[in-house]
Formats: structure tokens, C-alpha cells, sequence
């Protein structure tokens, strides 16, 4: 496969592009994603490319937006709608968790789903409590849902991609601190497999599970520990539901510690889930030390810079803990 | 709005009104069937739940039988539609079989949503029916959202929302025609105005008398008929059709009706007087129907009884087979989940 | 303390006229609570009482109803919000989430948003994938939120009182197989500390932590075990946000083993959180066995009768699994 | 519409129009410094944010600070407000002072929500003020809670809520409206309709051409005023208030205006022209109520320019105050998270 450097963004617009020309069902929608390209630029001049009847500007109004996104999909059509931030997905609960999700169980497997949440997500841009939110672990909870995490621009779009060829509902929470960070990217249209995480570093000490952007701030903490001696094994969870149990329990199995970093509330958040099914599992008969969360504080997300930074995990807290989970401090 | 004066306006021959201009013999008589299997359905339904045969809860179109077929009557498999919790009309109107429909009230894996749906998520995707929604107002994206895709893909098919008085206070329903007016969809709108939402009349819900009002709040034409008259339901119903279908978009139908049964099971009908529920069953939309099709010559008694024994028949063979289905096993209580990654 | 009998649904009505009573901020609004008395009948006859004005019939209007009941109570009023089933709290889920978890923190502490929501929950009523959800786990993940669940008609009557004390938003998930059971329930308006869990049975072998109707499924299960002499000590959670880590830790402790046993979807559920913080515990050290998670299965709550009692915990499954885990099938 | 036109239609003395006649010299010297309050806080704001002080994101109100003063002019404190993401201008007209605000953009703790609301969620509760908010449509339910809890106490005071052209779309529009008009509710429905929704303009969003034409499907009266023009502005508000003070229920105000600056710091305007920007401009609310003011002879220039000067000095003041102000400490993270049973 060619190989180039895009950013996560423009992988994201690239997979956009390119599903539209393979398949005329499959349209876009969301809240400025037309001429203004969306609010984070992803969709950029997709409108000029494609128009305005596959390029949706949508009122402002994500009940009716979103069900109609689910509406349509049962219907024949394959579109993906942008959630301008996923804090907004709130409205619009009810149509994904009500309705989508349990369609096609209700109808007794009468009907699909095929329709794709693009979910902005995360803290770090100073837009406050309502523009912050990493809601993934809400959603992973709901069966009939899949729910993706990507960290590299690569995987951006070979998980839009998947994620439009599924037959059912699929939400993707794309960190907004990410759309920048470049990465190579095939040209072809290539799917990630939905449900598979990946060691994205290898390590003998301790596993760490991290999601999205914390994937980066994992990583460069095992640069530093590497420093010192302690080999951290990093995986990329990528997808909530399904989990990839397989993966994570057989790292376990070799570092015998275990930690999770991510950036939604820690309390019933991803890494509560992450524990608990190594805790239940053959792998907790390896485990050496407690089960480590690194997540989001008990608060929401606060507008100053400063508690901003303070109210998810950093790097240097990341390394801190990791120290004392292999030395036993814990 | 009584049947006397709605059959005074209808001639026999050549200037009948439309639905007898533009309905052969059979398809009336297709019509008048499918009344009278929705009524034998919820009673036989009723009487089934009073005996212990369903669990759940059930909601009942008594009464209201004149919009599911007169809406309905003039789609094709390929028309969509989007019903309530109060369904079943919905979906015998849009042709489902009632053997069928018995059998996933009984949970039994014959019954069209292999017993997982139950009453409040009945639905006959073949026919074009996307389901009863246990959310009140639920249905409207859906519909909406069912008539984008047809004119994504330049169909030249129409979708159809049922939805109650009720759902006409959810934000769903403002913002489904807000989105259906400025991409001008081919969707109807069909508020079965019933004049409760459950225990609330439309007077302590509804800011406005008729919901009908709304429609210009979104720049859409909205008619008011009499839900009890099959023939004014569908000649509001083929004007809202051609706009549709000639890409001018959305409609708001109002059809005033009556449930004569309670909400639910659970209803102990403290909030309307046995007066008024007497009233409206003196407009039975069936008999009304009879009455005029009588009248206007186009069928005989004998012919009509011959309608409500073939009814009879169908209820009967329907409820004995939904009785001989087969329960679904404790293993496949995962299958359907996901079309793709999951238990199939 | 006077004492007599009531059912869960006569023990939240006696608390919500002793509120009513005691407190003219007080008021109740939801869909067919009035003259109807509540699709459950917990509001029964109470219009009757305090009037129209009082005990309100909404228009159906979730996300309306609900939000006007959070801004009625940041403007100093004391209301009261039925869900008429908690799956329907999706559609509201921007006012609770969005507002009313995060306005008292956004605002830097200059206002309080003292609302109660009762939200009826759980399966085993028939009324399928729409009508019998349990969302406690997706409320509970939220910081700003208190969320309840009751399982006795005392607690139930205690709780709400405490919650309507409460200056900030709680949420009371209301099991619907419990509305008919009846219990001791003083006559006294009597709170019951939020945020406290409580040992129902003390036991010595295993530690089940159980909420809601599952209690009493867990004492069952408690009951058939003693006779074969293993001693299960039942916890009931009472509280989601907070959690009361510390009588689970010291109960672990003592017993070695943990198993967690609750209705909602296992995966991202109660189960998961409990079984982490007992995981990242000194507890830790203490476990003799994996942590054994007994949730709902991953499906929407399917119409047939037999399926749907398939799709939650049932007692027998909870004895096998518990004799397995004690006797080191596991 | 113009500020000519508008002065014609008003006389000095006894026959003034009530805008004039019911507010006193000093009264009209407040809302015209308040108007420039608006805007050069508005210009200091974009100013701090090019130069790197603030972070996040800001919407300015310039252009739109008629309907901001106009309507909260004749509220007391213990009348309620709700405001949008667009809310600064709301805030300083419900009486809030800019060295609070400054301090809040600068994440301080002496801002007016500590430095953990910001821009998007500034408030000042002691004046009524319920918070800005980064929900679009948010504050159409808390606005209606506010004025139910007024009903309540049975309070004569009234609940005032801003919302955008954008947010009319919004089911919680619909859905509040609704309730508003059914309770008969103290609340004033005030729409700022600045022709965009971010990027969208309101044809391409809106199935009406007048948000005010909605206002019949809640059965509640809605009026359409020039937003810029501050008499038009107050004297649609004179009547709603009076309206919702004698409990007669909810109204819905238009104010028609427009936005000179981008949606927000992203915001390459490409969805509009830099002509119908630059006409917009000519109607500029500030000078249109001066010219009046002057028109009327009831402030000359010097008394103008004394206004402008307070109203810089306050500004650099407020500016120099919050750059002063004290930075949060990691700490305090979790505090206010809870009233009881958190950290305090
Ligand atoms: C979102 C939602 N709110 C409330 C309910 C409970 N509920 C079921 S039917 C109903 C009344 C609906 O009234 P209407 O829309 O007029 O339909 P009708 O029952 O009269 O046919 C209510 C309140 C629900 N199922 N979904
Ligand atoms: C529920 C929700 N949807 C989308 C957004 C993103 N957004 C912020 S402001 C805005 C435009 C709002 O338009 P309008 O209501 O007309 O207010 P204006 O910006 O014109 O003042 C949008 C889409 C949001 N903050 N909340
Ligand atoms: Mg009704
Ligand atoms: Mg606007």
C-alpha cells in the first residue's frame, strides 16, 4: 500500500470521500459540515465535491438530525452523521439507544442499522464542561451499539471505513486534541477491524490499556520509564464494544500488572470494565500488584487552563504511577 | 361530520366522490375486511390478555380503525411506514397477516418479529411496515429519516408517520418537520388525534385546539378530517400522496378519532365519563362505513356478512396457529443483537 | 419509630405527602401522575390532596419536562420529576447530564440544583426492549449526580425524603417488580444517609454486592447456600454515586471473595466499577478467588417470557455461580 | 425600519412614545452606557484572545447589543434570565460588571464562576442571571423552570429567555413553548435573530421565514421588532412583561439583527458576504441611539462623549482587575462539583 503523511482530520475526510465514490448511498450530515466545512474542518470542501444532497447541512437539532440519520439507514441509505461535539449526542440518546441500537433485536433480525456517529470528543481546548465530555464508556454500555476509539490518523480512516460497511449502528469518538497529529495513511480503501486492539509497544513489566489520545501520553511515558529500566507494554484498546479480552488478558498474562489510562470519568468509565474482566479472568491468578485507573477526576471539565490539565491524566502523573505499580509502591 | 351528511356528499357513478371514484369494488371491499380483521384482532387480543395467554401490556385501536386503512389502503410494500405503541391497526391496515401478529404476541418464534418485539414493537418490514415504537413520538425521525432515503436514492415512494395527540408535544415532532420542510420530503405526517395522551385530554396538553395548527409552523399544509370516516381519512391521504410523490414535500393529516377501549390494561378511565365514551362508539367508523357502502349500492348485506365471516375465519386460523408456535430457546437470546460480529 | 407495613409504591407516596406537607417548595410533576395516580400508582390519589397545581401532569415532553423541573429548581423551588419509565430519561438526558450535573461546578459553586428524578426501572413486566432498561450504570458514571436504588419500601420512602433535603440533583432508580412488596416502614418523616451501603446478611465465605431487586435475589441465593453451609454475606449498594467503598473493602476483606450481581448490561456496568475498586484496593491482597461479575447479558431485554427471565440473574444461576466461586470451581 | 423612520414616529414630551415617556434621563444614560459597555468589552475580549490571554473558544454579541439592553432594562434582580453561548452581552444588560467577567475569561478565581465556566457558561446569579450556556436551545427549559418556580410561590416577578434563530429549531423549543403556554407561565421568549445558525442561514434552516409565525402553534403572542433598534426592543418588552406579570401567560419576542463578527474565532465566513456584512454595519444599534438621543435633545454630544469615557475607564479598569486576579490552584479541582457530600 502507498503511504503518505495526512493528519488525523484529513484521514478522516479522505475515508469520507473515498466511501462516497464507491457507494451513492452513503452521504454525509451534521451541523455545518457544508461550507464551513465542519467545525473542525474535517469535512472540509467535501460539499463542492459531492453537493450539498450528500454533503447535509442539518438544522441545529440532533434528536431529529441523528433519528433521521437512523431512519434513513433502516431505509436503504447509508449515511454518517457528525455530531458537531458528542456532548450534543445527549439529545440524541434516546434515537441511538432507544431506537438504532435495539432495531434489529426488537424486529427479531427483520431489519439492520447501518448508520455511523461521528463523536468529537474530549478535553484540552478550553471549551468547558459542555464541549468536553468523553461519554464512550455510556454508549460501550449499550449493546447493539459498536463503539471505536481511534489514536492514529491510520486508523481514523480505516475505522470510518469499516464502520460505514457495517450492517449495524457504529459510534466513532475521535479526541479533538487528535485531528492535528500527523501519521501515515494508505491511499487504498482499507477497513481496521472492528473489535481488535493493538500493542502498539512492546513491554515485559506492566500493561497499560489506554484509549484515543491517551494512547500517546502512554507511550511517551514508556519512552521515559524505558529510561530507568521498566519496559511497558502499550496497548490501543480502539474499540469499546466489542472489547478484545483475548489481547489484553494474554499481555496480562506476561507482565502480570495491569494498568488502564483514560480520559473519561474514572468512576464506571472504561477502565472499570478493562479491570473487572481481567479481575474475572484466568489472567487474575497472574496479577502481582492491584488493578491501576488512570482517568478523568469525579468533576466536570473545567474551564481553566489549569484545572483543565489537572482534571485528566498527563504524562508525567502517568509515569509516576507506573513507577510505583512495578516498584511496589502500590 | 356524521355519516348521514358524509354519505348526503356522495353520489353513486360517475361524479362519486373520489374514494368510490378511484377504488374498484375489490379494493373497498379490501378496506372494509381489514376494519373488521383490526377490530376482531384487538378483541380476540384483549380477550387473550384477560385470559393469561400474553404478558405485557397492549394497546388498543378500537375505534380507530378507519385511519390505519384509510391511510394505508393506497401504498404499495415499497411505502413506508412508521407506527405507535398503538400499532396493530397500523400494521394489519399495511397488509401484515394476523396469524403472524398473534404469534409474537404469544413470544413465539413464528410471530414476525420472532417473538422479541412483543405488541409495542410489532412490525412487517416486508410490507413496509418499520415498526410500533415504544417511544411515543419515536417514529417521527424514522419516517423522516425513511423519506430521505428515498429521495437519496430518487425513489418515487412516500413515507407515512403515525403518531398520537401526545406525541405532538415531544421535540421529536417539531424537529422531524422542521427537517421534512426544508428538504422537502415525501413524508406524511398522520396525527391520530384520539384526543388523550394516556389520562391527559388534549386540552391539558396541547397549547393549540387542533394540531393541525402546527403545520404552518412549518410551512406544510395540515388538514383536519374525520378520523371515523375512512373515506375522508384517505381523500386527505391521495392529496398529501401526489404532493409527495411530485417532490412537494411534507403533509400534516389530522384524523379526529376515539380509543372506546382504556390507554392499557392498566386504565381505569377516571379521566373521560362513560357519557362521552358512549357517544363516539355511535360513530363506529365500521358500521359508518357499512352503512354508506349499503347505501350506495355497492354492496349487499349479504356480501358484507360474507366479509365479516371470511374475518372470522382469519382471526380464528390466525389465534390456532399463533397457539401451535414455538417458544424460542434460552440459547438465542443473544441471536440478532448485531447483523455482523454477533450471536446470528 | 412507629412501624407498619406498606408497599414500596405506598411508602414513596407517603414520602412525597410528608414532603409536600412539610415543605410548600415541594412539588411533583411527571406524565399521568394526576388523576390518573401514575402509570405504577405510586402517585395514586395525591391530587386529590395537594391539587392540580402541586401534583402536575406534563405534557409528554421529556426533555421539556425534565429541564423545566431543573430550572424550577435552580430558581428556589423543590420539585419532584416521575419518569413514567426511566428509559424515556433519554430523551432528557441533555437537561440531567449537560445541566443539571454540571451547572452548581460552571457556575463556581454561586448556585445549587436541588431536583429529584424517580426513575422507574428494570425488566420483568413483558414490556420489552423500550420499556425495561436499567441505567443506573450511565447516570452513575457522571460526577455533579447522585443516583439511588432502593430495595426495601423503607429505604425507598428514606431515600427520597434524603434526596428532596438534598441541594443538588439525584436520581432514584425505582425497581418495578419491587413497587408491590411490602416492608416496615416507619411513620416518621426519616431520611437514610445517602451515599451508604448496608450489610443485609452477614456472611463469612463469599461477598455479594448487589443493588435493587437483586438484593433480594442475592438472600434467596444466601438462604439455599446456608444450608449447605456456605455463609454469603449481602451487601445491598443502596448508592452508585457515591459508592460506599469502604463497607465493601471491609467485607472483602473478611471474606475473601467478591461477586457482584445486579440487572443492568454487565458490560460497563455496576459490576464493573465495584469490581475495580476492590481490584485497585488493598482488598486486593485479600482475594482468594477472581471477582465474579453477574450482570444483565448483552441484549436488549427481549418481549418472551422466557427469554427475558433468561436476560437478567436469576436466583438459581446466582447459587451455582456463588458455589462455584466459594468452592473453587472458578 | 431605519433609525430615521424610528425617530420620526417619536416627540418629545407628553405624546413620546412610551419608550421615552416611561424611562428617565438617567434610566436612558444606563442602557446607551450599557450598549457601549457590550460592545467594547466585546472588542477587548476578541483583543485578549488574538493576543494569546484567554483561551477556548468566544462568541461576540457585537452588533446585538439593542436586544440585549432593551430587553433586560426594566428587569430587577430578582427577575430571571437565561442566556445562550452568546451570552456577554446579555450579562452585562441584566446588570453584571465587566471586571467580573474579564476575570472569569482569564480562568481567575475572582471571575464571576471562579475561572470554571468561561466564556460559554458566565453568569452572574446574584443579578438573576442564570448562566450563558453551551447548549443551544439549554436554557429554553431552565428559563420555563424559573418562571414555573415564580408561579409557584405564586412570585409576581418574570422569567426571560434569550435564545438564537438556530435554537427555534431545537425540539426543546418546541417542547418549552408548549409548556410555557399551557401552565400560562411568567416567561418572555426572546429570540435573536441574527439570520444565522453558525454557518447556516436561517432559510436553509428554518421551514418559516419568521420565527414569530410559531408563536401561533403555542397559541401565545409573537411579535417581530428591528432587534437594533433599542425602543422597538423595550416597548415589544413592556408588553410581554406586563403580559406575563398579570399572568397571562408567555409571549415570543424577534428580534431581527445581525452579528458584524464571525460565529466564533473559527469562523472564516464563507456562508456570507462581506457586503451584506458592511450593510448591517450602517444599521449599528449604538449610533442609531445616539442619533435618536441626540434627535430628541435629550443628550447633547458632550454628554455622549462622558459616557464613552466612563465606559473605557470601567474597561481598562475591569481588564487591569482581571489580569491581576489569582489563578485556581490543581487543588481545587473537585470543589463545587457538589453542594453536599463533595469537596466544599
Ligand atoms: C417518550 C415516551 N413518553 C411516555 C411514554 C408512556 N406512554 C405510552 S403511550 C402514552 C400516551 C401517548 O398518547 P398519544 O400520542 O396521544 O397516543 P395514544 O395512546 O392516544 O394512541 C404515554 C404517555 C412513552 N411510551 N414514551
Ligand atoms: C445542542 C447544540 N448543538 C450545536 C452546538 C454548536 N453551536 C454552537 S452555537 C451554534 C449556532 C447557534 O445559532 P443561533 O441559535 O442562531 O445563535 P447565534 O450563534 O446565531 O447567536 C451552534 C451550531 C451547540 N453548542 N449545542
Ligand atoms: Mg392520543
Ligand atoms: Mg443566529
Amino acid at each position: 500500500m502507498t503511504v503518505r503523511e495526512l493528519s488525523f482530520a484529513q484521514a478522516i475526510q479522505e475515508g469520507l470521500a473515498q466511501a462516497m465514490e464507491a457507494d451513492e448511498r452513503v452521504f454525509i450530515m451534521g451541523e455545518d459540515i457544508g461550507v464551513y466545512g465542519g467545525a473542525f474542518g474535517v469535512t472540509g470542501d467535501l460539499v463542492h465535491r459531492f453537493g450539498e444532497d450528500r454533503v447535509r447541512d442539518t438544522p441545529i437539532a440532533e434528536l431529529g438530525g441523528a433519528g433521521v440519520a437512523v431512519g434513513a439507514a433502516v431505509a436503504g441509505a447509508r449515511p454518517v452523521y457528525e455530531f458537531q461535539f458528542s456532548d450534543f449526542s445527549l439529545l440524541a440518546s434516546e434515537q441511538i439507544i432507544n431506537q438504532a441500537a435495539k432495531m434489529r433485536y426488537m424486529l427479531g433480525g427483520k431489519a439492520s442499522v447501518p448508520v455511523v456517529f461521528r463523536m468529537p470528543c474530549g478535553s484540552g481546548t478550553g471549551a468547558a464542561a459542555q464541549h468536553s465530555q468523553s461519554l464512550e464508556a455510556m454508549f460501550g454500555h449499550v449493546p447493539g451499539l459498536k463503539v471505536l476509539e481511534p489514536s492514529t490518523p491510520e486508523d481514523a480512516k480505516g475505522m470510518l471505513l469499516a464502520a460505514i460497511d457495517d450492517p449495524d449502528p457504529v459510534l466513532i469518538f475521535e479526541h479533538k486534541l487528535l485531528y492535528k497529529i500527523k501519521g501515515h495513511v494508505p491511499v487504498e480503501m482499507y477497513r481496521t477491524e472492528i473489535g481488535k486492539a493493538v500493542v502498539r509497544r512492546e513491554g515485559t513489566d506492566v500493561s497499560v490499556v489506554a484509549a484515543a489520545i491517551m494512547v500517546h501520553k502512554a507511550l511517551e511515558a514508556a519512552e521515559i520509564l524505558a529510561a530507568e529500566g521498566i519496559n511497558v507494554e502499550v496497548i490501543d484498546l480502539r474499540s469499546i464494544r466489542p472489547i478484545d479480552t483475548a489481547t489484553i488478558i494474554e499481555s496480562v498474562k506476561k507482565t502480570t500488572r495491569l494498568a488502564v489510562v483514560y480520559e473519561g470519568v474514572k468512576t464506571l468509565g472504561i477502565g472499570a470494565e478493562i479491570s473487572a474482566l481481567v479481575a474475572e479472568s484466568e489472567a487474575f491468578d497472574y496479577l502481582d500488584a492491584p488493578i491501576m485507573r488512570m482517568g478523568g477526576v469525579e468533576s466536570p471539565i473545567p474551564y481553566s487552563p489549569i484545572l483543565e490539565k489537572a482534571a485528566v491524566p498527563q504524562t508525567d502523573g502517568i509515569v509516576e504511577n507506573l513507577r510505583k505499580l512495578v516498584k511496589g509502591g502500590i | 361530520m356524521s355519516a348521514a351528511q358524509t354519505a348526503k356528499s356522495t353520489k353513486k357513478g360517475s361524479n362519486a366522490r373520489p374514494f368510490y371514484a378511484k377504488h374498484s369494488k375489490e379494493q373497498l371491499r379490501l378496506a372494509l375486511k381489514r376494519m373488521w380483521l383490526i377490530r376482531r384482532f384487538e378483541e380476540m387480543a384483549e380477550d387473550s390478555y384477560i385470559r393469561g395467554l400474553t404478558h405485557g401490556t397492549m394497546h388498543l385501536s378500537i375505534g380507530q380503525e378507519a385511519s390505519a386503512v384509510g391511510i394505508c389502503m393506497d401504498l404499495t410494500d415499497k411505502d413506508y411506514i412508521t407506527s405507535t405503541h398503538r400499532g396493530h391497526g397500523h400494521c394489519i391496515g399495511k397488509g401484515a397477516e394476523v396469524k403472524y401478529m398473534f404469534a409474537e404476541f404469544f413470544g413465539k418464534e413464528e410471530g414476525y418479529c420472532r417473538g422479541r418485539g412483543g405488541s409495542m414493537h410489532i412490525a412487517d418490514v416486508a410490507t413496509g411496515n418499520l415498526g410500533a415504537n415504544g417511544i411515543v413520538g419515536g417514529g417521527l425521525p424514522l419516517a423522516t429519516g425513511a423519506a430521505l432515503a428515498i429521495k437519496q436514492r430518487k425513489g418515487k415512494d412516500v413515507a407515512v408517520c403515525f403518531f398520537g395527540d401526545g406525541a405532538n408535544n415531544e421535540g421529536a415532532f417539531h424537529e422531524s418537520l422542521n427537517i421534512a420542510a426544508v428538504w422537502n420530503l415525501p413524508v406524511v405526517y398522520v396525527c391520530e388525534n384520539n384526543q388523550y395522551g394516556m389520562s391527559v385530554s388534549t386540552e391539558r396538553s396541547t397549547a393549540v385546539v387542533d394540531i393541525a395548527i402546527r403545520a404552518a409552523g412549518y410551512n406544510m399544509p395540515g388538514v383536519i378530517v374525520d378520523g371515523n370516516n375512512i373515506a375522508d381519512v384517505n381523500e386527505a391521504m391521495m392529496v398529501a400522496m401526489e404532493r409527495a410523490k411530485n417532490g412537494d414535500g411534507p403533509s400534516l393529516i389530522e384524523c379526529k378519532t376515539y380509543r372506546t377501549r382504556g390507554h392499557s390494561r392498566s386504565d381505569r378511565n377516571k379521566y373521560r365519563t362513560k357519557e362521552e365514551i358512549e357517544e363516539w362508539k355511535l360513530r363506529d367508523p365500521i358500521p359508518m362505513f357499512e352503512t354508506e357502502l349499503q347505501g350506495l349500492g355497492i354492496f349487499n348485506e349479504t356480501e358484507l356478512q360474507a366479509v365479516r365471516d371470511e374475518v372470522e375465519q382469519d382471526v380464528a386460523d390466525g389465534f390456532a396457529f399463533a397457539q401451535a408456535g414455538t417458544d424460542p430457546t434460552v440459547d438465542t437470546v443473544l441471536r440478532d443483537v448485531y447483523t455482523v460480529g454477533g450471536v446470528a
